[in-house]
């Protein structure tokens, strides 16, 4: 279970900080872009969830087709070992705060796919999830009350440090690379230098760090900036 | 065109057994070298163009691979379903076949289909590469002694859970009694009766026994 | 079953001559005693593994006695009757069909049962009898009391009686 | 349909066909999950009271989503076919497929139509859930999807078992019922849910699930392999067994018209359709070759010792089994009539269990022919497992005539071939098997005889309440032209110069109070004279004890009329054991279970 | 190790160069990779990249019993799963020798018309979406749902029906359900000239699609393609009337077809595949109040069911093509063996690599769209 770790914080001595970080969590609640991936068979409720019958728009909720530029990711069912890679690509270079949801019985605990070679079982670890949303699939009604509870847990963040899992990926990125090295070999490297990022926001703890890490950095190569050739 | 009967061309071939199974479906057993010549010639003289599938069976027990080329036939509308079987081959040297691409394009997906599963390789195959398992390192997984359970068992964890319930009834004395995984190790659903009663008579028993030894001296 | 006759009449005199709550209870102690005794003599005289009929017959006497007596001492023993006469227990009749034997030297387990049901019976009959015939107050409650209290007995060793007699078999 | 025209390129105006759109209803449902319809497939609840613990739907369930916790407040009892599980359900797993409500026998697991289930990332642990009467959240929800008759996947009808006509079968002692064909066997087998509360249930904890399953396979020697394991007497048992198996059976469980499986038939089918000399070979199996140079006796040929007998010998002991009577079997022999458990049959099983190396000494009684102080001093251990071989009298007046005989007395003479005077009309006193035995046999021999039947059953107990005998003997019997009178106690045998001429009975109101113990009510005004050359009694038995001899009877430990004895069936005293009916009560299942717990006892004795 | 498309471009020869659309891209339907050689926004050749939704079905499937797979098969095509479902327990009966009764069977017609309904709204949305048209996606999904709401009504599950079982279905309809039916038909195709407006006679549209993928009727023999994609090339082929299942032989309906073969003329094919689809449920609202009769032929208890030895190779229409199981049984109480043949697994591989080849860039999402492919067919 998920420890209470110790995080270095710069001391905050605005009188109106906390003012300021409502009004930021009531802003960041209600404008969410969802990116658009269809991880497993759960997306097939989701266009009727972004479209007119449901309608995820009044809840300020929108597809978008970059992680760049995404805030939710969903997954929404069941992540194939190669999928999975891709997701851990795709969350990692979503900028922070980012949301994970996972939808359907698999990202909990396997699902139907449960004796499947090729699938992942547990979602959560191999990045934080912020809400689970029951069902198999779920309706798009369920779809809608995640999205709710993800708000409201993004609007109540700082009061109840719910809607911040996305922090605890840099808190405990050893254990995190640790489930992803067990399943994608020792050699296993994303292009995002998670450690950089975590000390940039002051989000590392004892637990960044550990043999997973070291490990990473003994297989890490750097990475190259691309040439693209047209003559 | 003058229609030949399809047993007459299919009986051209050496050592086919020929079985209708119903008006759109004919079963035909030929053996691995003809398997080739039945193919062309029914798609050449009958019409027989579209590959609908290419199906492998492991037959471990024989160790043999079962070959099924689903063959439709848009004039005739019948589905000719040619059976042939191959040696399973080992590790070492695995099984090989030869690709029917040259008479039917599909084959391509269907070929490596089946040499990403099973392993066998059709020589003659154009793409005789990972496709769907590009990232999966292990044996063939369909082959029937891949035990994928076995192998999830051993690669994933399962939540855990403690729900505030359950710890209730662990207080109360009872809880988790069977697990699902219990009942599935046998690897048989039908061995797994709970004998949770005859042990716990048997348990009582010795409890009592204990007790009477007591008595006895 | 002319020997048990005799000792009813006889005590049955003996009761009818008594006039207060306590000179009753006093004799109907004395009766426990005896019928304990009778019990608990023939302990050793039948085999082992009916013996426990026997000891419990003794046993149930031997509260009875216990009850009797605490009762004689009891202040407030007539509102302890009153509550007990409020609600009778029923005789079903079933030993009337049981046939009384003679023990003999070596009763078996039926034979034993058969004598203390009619037994207790014949005890029930008599209190019955004698409240019956004394005046309505405290004295006709005391017998009132005693033969509920006796029938009560009798009704458990039937139930005793039909769970060993009336078991067994093959299917 | 309306053609396309495709060669339409359409009005520069046609955007304007848009303005319509603004007339129409949208179509956006308003937030918040809407009802979902009549048989969704939302999540599960449980009625708790109705589950028995069977575990099919663990078994159904493809996703493995489904754990059996134990509750402890939940009462269990095995020979209910009550168990105290509870499936709970992890929603990390389910589909929602509603197999688990299509199978359950007793239709306690159903689903709602709730379906909104959220939590935050570090709450998993509601996923796991125990579902009861409310659902996931405690809030009631209609049902969504429950079973009906067509989404049931369990077949609730027994197939029905042929039985001769009682016109053919009341003038001789043939088997009455047909037994399955292999066809009906192995789809009366298919019915198994393979819950195991048989198993559970079952004195021997047969393993019926597995050789129903071998049944259903067609693989007769498996399943007889199965029984051989637990149970040296299966056609015995697949005839006349007791069969608490049935009782526990959870499609017995279920509402309305639902049979439990015919455990019993489908014994007695593989044993009859396998060859002896398979049995005997399967029978043989697991013998020790190595020989302990341990002797034992056993006393009585019944079915207790001689399954203990069984097992000794298959541990390798050498077992010397004494019986008083010309034949082996006990109460199998002489208690059952033929037309329920055919000899032949009884014979095979013993020729078995002989052929496994038991040596049976017959027409020797222990305690005159051969004392026990005797049987200590030649063996290492001795079984005791006389049976009930003495009927109980009821006593009544009159009730020493010599035409008041016991049923047992009786039951056994007929199988012997012993001559008696067969009564032109009988009445027999007692309401369990043994009266309906002999009331049954003694029709056939009238029948015979005088081409009519005269027998009264006059029975304590009420027909359709408490009465003790099995329906089917209840039924039978009146098939078979004998009057049962329920409810009615005996007074007396009316005796007539010496000669009885009948048996006065009185009308029993009431049998049992409310704590289910005997306290008949008898109506004295209701008498009623039966008219009988014999009255039979059958009222109960008893243990012949007096063998065991005075001292040793001293010596002993009794427990409330019988030897006392641990769970394993060791007397107190250390070279004892005792097994069977005479500790335990009547059951064949029983005994055998009783001879297997005494053999293992004694073999760990013996190997000390 | 990194996933090998994370690097987006990679020196290709001379001018060309080779970049990764998908898994996670909007252009893709589905999980699912495509590698383009590139030279300019000319495609040069194309590469399926596939297995992002692999569960490896088939052997699931030979781990479970046979009724258990009930509950799997209609995972391996999420947009148009009711055909699976039909479609596996047609195989069972096969092997098993037993029949659906008449009731079940017209009910199954019902239930894959519906299934088909469904599917081509959803693939009229998605297709148009590729050409950055996104009201017919919304108009294609809302409408879709209404016959999502049906399903639930009568099978109990919005999606995933799991509502057939070899031997029959599992329930009755629901009363007042054809009514429903009815009126849900009546409403589509009071549709018909807003999505004629919207979409199939769209100039933008129409510019867009017109030629775009074409495919002559020998290369789509050549490449077995099957479905609306055959049909749009010319060939009126549907197993529904050549290899005649449940009860279609004895309903009414034409086979659609066009044949320019290209985008444009697959999705007007399926237009036109909805409406007799319409055509079809509505002879089925007049018949099926008729048929009477129980709707389930009994299967021996699914815990202990050994279905006999024997091998069966069903084909069924779905909405993609042609779908086909090939389930093998050794007598045991599970499958030995499932194949399963998704139409997609024929259109999105070598068929789309095919028509990739010298399409422009912006052209190849609509053209994986317009072939309908469904990636969870190809992985299974």
């Amino acid at each position: 279970m998920k420890k209470e770790l110790k995080i270095i914080q710069k001391e905050r001595t605005n009188p109106l900080a906390h003012v300021f970080d409502d009004f930021i969590s009531f802003c960041q609640s209600k404008s969410l872009f969802m990116l658009h991936y269809c991880t497993g068979c759960g997306a097939i409720e989701l266009p009727p969830a972004m479209t007119s019958r449901f309608d995820m728009e009044r809840l300020g909720i929108q597809p978008m087709v970059t992680p760049r530029q995404a805030d939710i990711l969903l997954i929404t069912g069941y992540v194939s070992i190669k999928t999975l890679k891709r997701v851990i690509l795709t969350y990692e270079q979503m900028q922070s705060p980012k949301y994970v949801i996972g939808i359907c019985s698999c990202t909990v605990n396997g699902g139907m796919y449960w004796q499947s070679y090729a699938t992942a079982k547990k979602l959560n670890e191999y990045m934080p999830v912020d809400v689970y949303i029951a069902g198999c699939m779920p309706r798009p009604e369920a779809v809608m009350e995640g999205l709710q509870r993800l708000k409201d847990n993004i609007r109540n963040d700082k009061k109840e440090h719910k809607g911040s899992a996305w922090k605890d990926y840099f808190n405990r990125y050893d254990y995190y690379l640790g489930n992803q090295q067990a399943l994608f070999g020792d050699d296993w490297q994303t292009p995002t230098d998670i450690i950089a990022e975590a000390k940039l926001y002051d989000l590392e703890t004892e637990e960044t760090y550990g043999k997973h890490t070291k490990l990473l950095e003994k297989h890490q190569t750097p990475l190259l900036p691309q040439e693209m050739r047209i003559k | 065109m003058n229609k030949v009967p399809i047993d007459e061309i299919l009986n051209k071939v050496n050592g086919i057994k020929i079985t209708h199974k119903r008006k759109t479906r004919i079963r035909v057993d030929v053996d691995a070298d003809s398997l080739p010549t039945l193919l062309e010639l029914i798609k050449g003289r009958a019409s027989y163009i579209h590959l609908s599938a290419i199906t492998c069976v492991d037959w471990i027990a024989d160790n043999q691979f079962e070959l099924v080329y689903h063959v439709w036939s848009y004039e005739e509308k019948c589905l000719i379903s040619a059976h042939t079987r191959i040696d399973r081959g080992s590790e070492s040297n695995p099984a090989k076949y030869v690709s029917v691409y040259d008479l039917f394009k599909p084959a391509d997906f269907f070929e490596r289909d089946i040499f990403e599963m099973y392993g066998v390789t059709f020589i003659g195959s154009p793409r005789m590469e990972k496709f769907i398992l590009t990232e999966w390192n292990g044996v063939p997984p369909m082959l029937k002694d891949f035990d994928a359970e076995a192998y999830v068992q051993e690669t994933f964890k399962w939540t855990d859970y403690n729900p505030d319930w359950l710890q209730e009834l662990t207080d109360q004395g009872g809880g988790i009694a069977v697990k699902p995984e219990d009942i599935r190790t046998a690897g048989n659903t039908h061995n797994m009766s709970t004998h949770r009663e005859r042990d716990k008579a048997k348990a009582a028993a010795v409890k009592a026994n204990e007790k009477m030894q007591g008595w006895k001296q | 079953m002319s020997k048990h006759k005799e000792g009813h009449s006889k005590s049955y005199e003996k009761l009818k001559l008594k006039t207060t709550l306590k000179e009753i209870l006093d004799v109907a102690v004395s009766f426990e005693k005896t019928a304990r005794d009778f019990y608990t003599a023939m302990i050793p005289k039948v085999s082992k593994n009916i013996r426990y009929i026997v000891e419990e017959l003794a046993e149930e006497e031997q509260q009875h006695y216990d009850l009797f007596l605490s009762l004689k001492n009891d202040p407030y023993v007539q509102s302890q009757l009153d509550e007990r006469i409020k609600t009778p227990t029923e005789n079903h009749k079933f030993s009337d069909y049981v046939q009384l034997l003679d023990l003999g030297d070596n009763p078996d387990d039926q034979t034993i049962l058969q004598y203390a049901l009619a037994r207790e019976d014949a005890a029930m009959k008599q209190y019955q009898d004698l409240a019956d015939n004394a005046p309505e107050g405290e004295l006709q409650d005391t017998f009132r009391f005693l033969a509920i209290e006796e029938a009560e007995h009798k009704l458990e060793l039937e139930k005793k009686y039909y769970e060993i007699i009336h078991s067994g078999g093959p299917q | 349909m309306k053609k396309i025209n495709y060669n339409d390129k359409g009005s520069i105006l046609n955007p304007l066909k848009n303005l319509q759109f603004y007339a129409r209803k949208p179509v956006t449902e308003p937030l918040g999950p809407r009802p979902a319809s009549a048989s969704y497939r939302g999540f599960h609840i449980n009625d708790l009271d109705k589950c028995i613990g069977c575990s099919s739907c663990q078994k159904i369930c493809d996703n493995a989503a489904i754990t059996m916790v134990e509750v402890p407040s939940i009462e269990e009892d095995a020979s209910k076919g009550l168990r105290n599980l509870r499936p709970a359900i992890d929603y990390g797993r389910c589909c929602w497929c509603a197999l688990c409500v299509d199978i359950c026998p007793t239709s306690a697991i159903e689903m709602t139509r709730e379906y909104v289930h959220v939590c935050d990332g570090d709450e998993t642990d509601s996923y796991f859930i125990f579902p009861k009467e409310t659902g996931i959240h405690g809030d009631s929800f209609e049902k969504g999807w429950t079973k009906t008759e067509d989404s049931d996947l369990l077949d609730r009808a027994r197939r029905p078992m042929g039985e001769m006509e009682p016109e053919a079968r009341i003038d001789n002692f043939d088997e009455i019922v047909d037994g399955f064909t292999m066809e009906m066997a192995i789809e009366e087998a298919s019915r198994c849910v393979d819950c195991g509360l048989c198993e559970d249930a079952c004195p021997a904890h047969m393993h019926a699930p597995n050789y129903i399953r071998s049944i259903y396979e067609g693989n007769l020697e498996q399943a007889v392999e199965w029984m051989y394991e637990t149970n040296p007497f299966s056609h015995v048992c697949g005839r006349v067994c007791t069969h608490i198996c049935e009782t526990a059976c959870s499609l017995g469980h279920g509402e309305g018209e639902s049979d439990p499986i015919a455990i019993r038939w489908l014994k007695r089918f593989a044993m009859d359709n396998v060859s002896k000399t398979k049995i005997k070979q399967i029978a043989r199996k697991g013998k020790s070759r190595k020989k302990s140079g341990k002797s034992i006796a056993v006393v009585g040929a019944g079915p207790a010792g001689l399954t203990a007998a069984f097992d000794l010998v298959k541990k390798g002991h050498k077992v010397t089994v004494y019986e008083s009577l010309p034949k082996a079997g006990g109460m199998t022999r002489y208690g059952i009539p033929n037309y329920r458990l055919p000899k032949d049959r009884l014979d095979q099983d013993i020729e078995v269990i002989q052929s496994v190396g038991v040596d049976i000494k017959y027409n020797v009684k222990v305690g005159t022919d051969i004392s026990m102080a005797q049987l200590q001093k030649d063996n290492h251990a001795v079984v005791m497992a006389i049976g009930m071989q003495m009927g109980r009298s009821t006593r009544i007046p009159g009730s020493d005539n010599k035409m008041v005989v016991k049923a047992v007395d009786l039951l056994r003479m007929i199988p012997k071939g012993d001559e008696f005077n067969v009564p032109k009309s009988a009445v027999v006193i007692g309401g369990g098997n043994v009266a309906m035995d002999i009331a049954r046999s003694l029709a056939r021999l009238q029948k015979q005889k005088y081409n009519e039947v005269n027998i009264t059953v006059s029975a304590l107990e009420q027909l359709g309440k408490t009465f003790l005998a099995d329906d089917d003997e209840v039924i039978e019997s009146k098939e078979e032209g004998i009057v049962i009178l329920d409810a009615r106690g005996p007074k007396q045998c009316v005796i007539e110069n010496n000669k009885l001429t009948g048996l006065e009975t009185v009308k029993v109101i009431s049998i049992f109070d409310e704590q289910g113990r005997f306290a008949p009510k008898y109506d004295e005004e209701n008498l009623q004279f039966h008219e009988a050359d014999m009255v039979v009694e059958a009222i109960g038995q008893m243990s012949d004890v007096s063998i065991l001899g005075d001292e040793l009877t001293e010596e002993l430990e009794w427990n409330r009329g019988r030897i006392q004895i641990d769970g394993n069936g060791a007397t107190s005293v250390e070279w004892l054991w005792s097994a069977g009916d005479m500790v335990k009560g009547p059951d064949v299942i029983n005994a055998v279970a009783d001879g297997h717990r005494v053999a293992d006892d004694i073999d760990k004795f013996l190997n000390k | 190790m990194r996933p090998e498309n994370y690097q987006a471009v990679k020196l290709g020869q001379s001018n060309e160069y080779e970049i990764f659309i998908g898994p996670n891209h909007p252009g893709i339907e589905g999980n699912y990779a495509f590698r383009l050689m590139l030279d300019g926004d000319i495609v040069v050749s194309g590469k399926a990249d596939a297995g992002y939704l692999h569960r490896g079905f088939e052997k699931l499937m030979e781990g479970r019993l046979w009724i258990q797979n009930l509950a799997i098969v209609p995972r391996i095509c999420v947009p148009d799963p009711a055909p699976m479902e039909v479609a596996y327990s047609m195989a069972v009966e096969e092997i098993m020798g037993i029949e659906a009764p008449i009731r079940a069977q017209w009910i199954r017609t019902m239930q894959l018309e519906l299934s088909r309904v469904a599917a081509h709204l959803f693939t009229f949305g998605g297709h148009a979406a590729t050409t950055g048209m996104y009201t017919p996606m919304f108009w294609g999904v809302a409408d879709r749902d209404l016959v999502l709401d049906l399903f639930e009504d009568f099978t109990g599950g919005r999606v995933y029906s799991i509502y057939n079982i070899p031997g029959g279905v599992r329930r009755e309809l629901p009363p007042e359900f054809l009514q429903k039916l009815s009126n849900l038909l009546d409403y589509l195709e009071s549709r018909q000239n807003d999505y004629d407006n919207l979409l199939f006679t769209n100039q933008v549209f129409v510019d867009r699609a017109k030629g775009c993928g074409a495919l002559t009727q020998e290369q789509a023999l050549e490449l077995s393609v099957t479905g609306p994609n055959l049909r749009a090339c010319g060939l009126a082929y549907d197993v529904r009337r050549d290899d005649p299942y449940l009860v279609y032989d004895e309903l009414e309906f034409d086979i659609p077809i066009q044949t320019a073969g290209d985008a444009y003329a697959r999705i007007l094919v399926r237009r036109d595949e909805l409406f007799q689809s319409i055509r079809i449920l509505r002879q089925i609202i007049e018949r099926l109040p008729s048929i009477k009769g129980k709707i389930r032929t009994p299967i021996p208890n699914p815990l202990s069911w050994n279905v006999r030895k024997g091998e069966a190779y069903a084909r069924v229409e779905s909405s993609k093509g042609e779908l086909a199981y090939y389930v093998v049984s050794d007598g045991g109480d599970k499958p030995y063996r499932v194949h399963v043949r998704g139409p997609s697994s024929m259109h999105a591989v070598q068929t789309l690599e095919f028509l990739a080849k010298g399409a422009r860039l912006e052209d190849v999402a609509q053209i994986m769209f317009s072939l309908d492919a469904c990636p969870p067919e190809v992985d299974r």
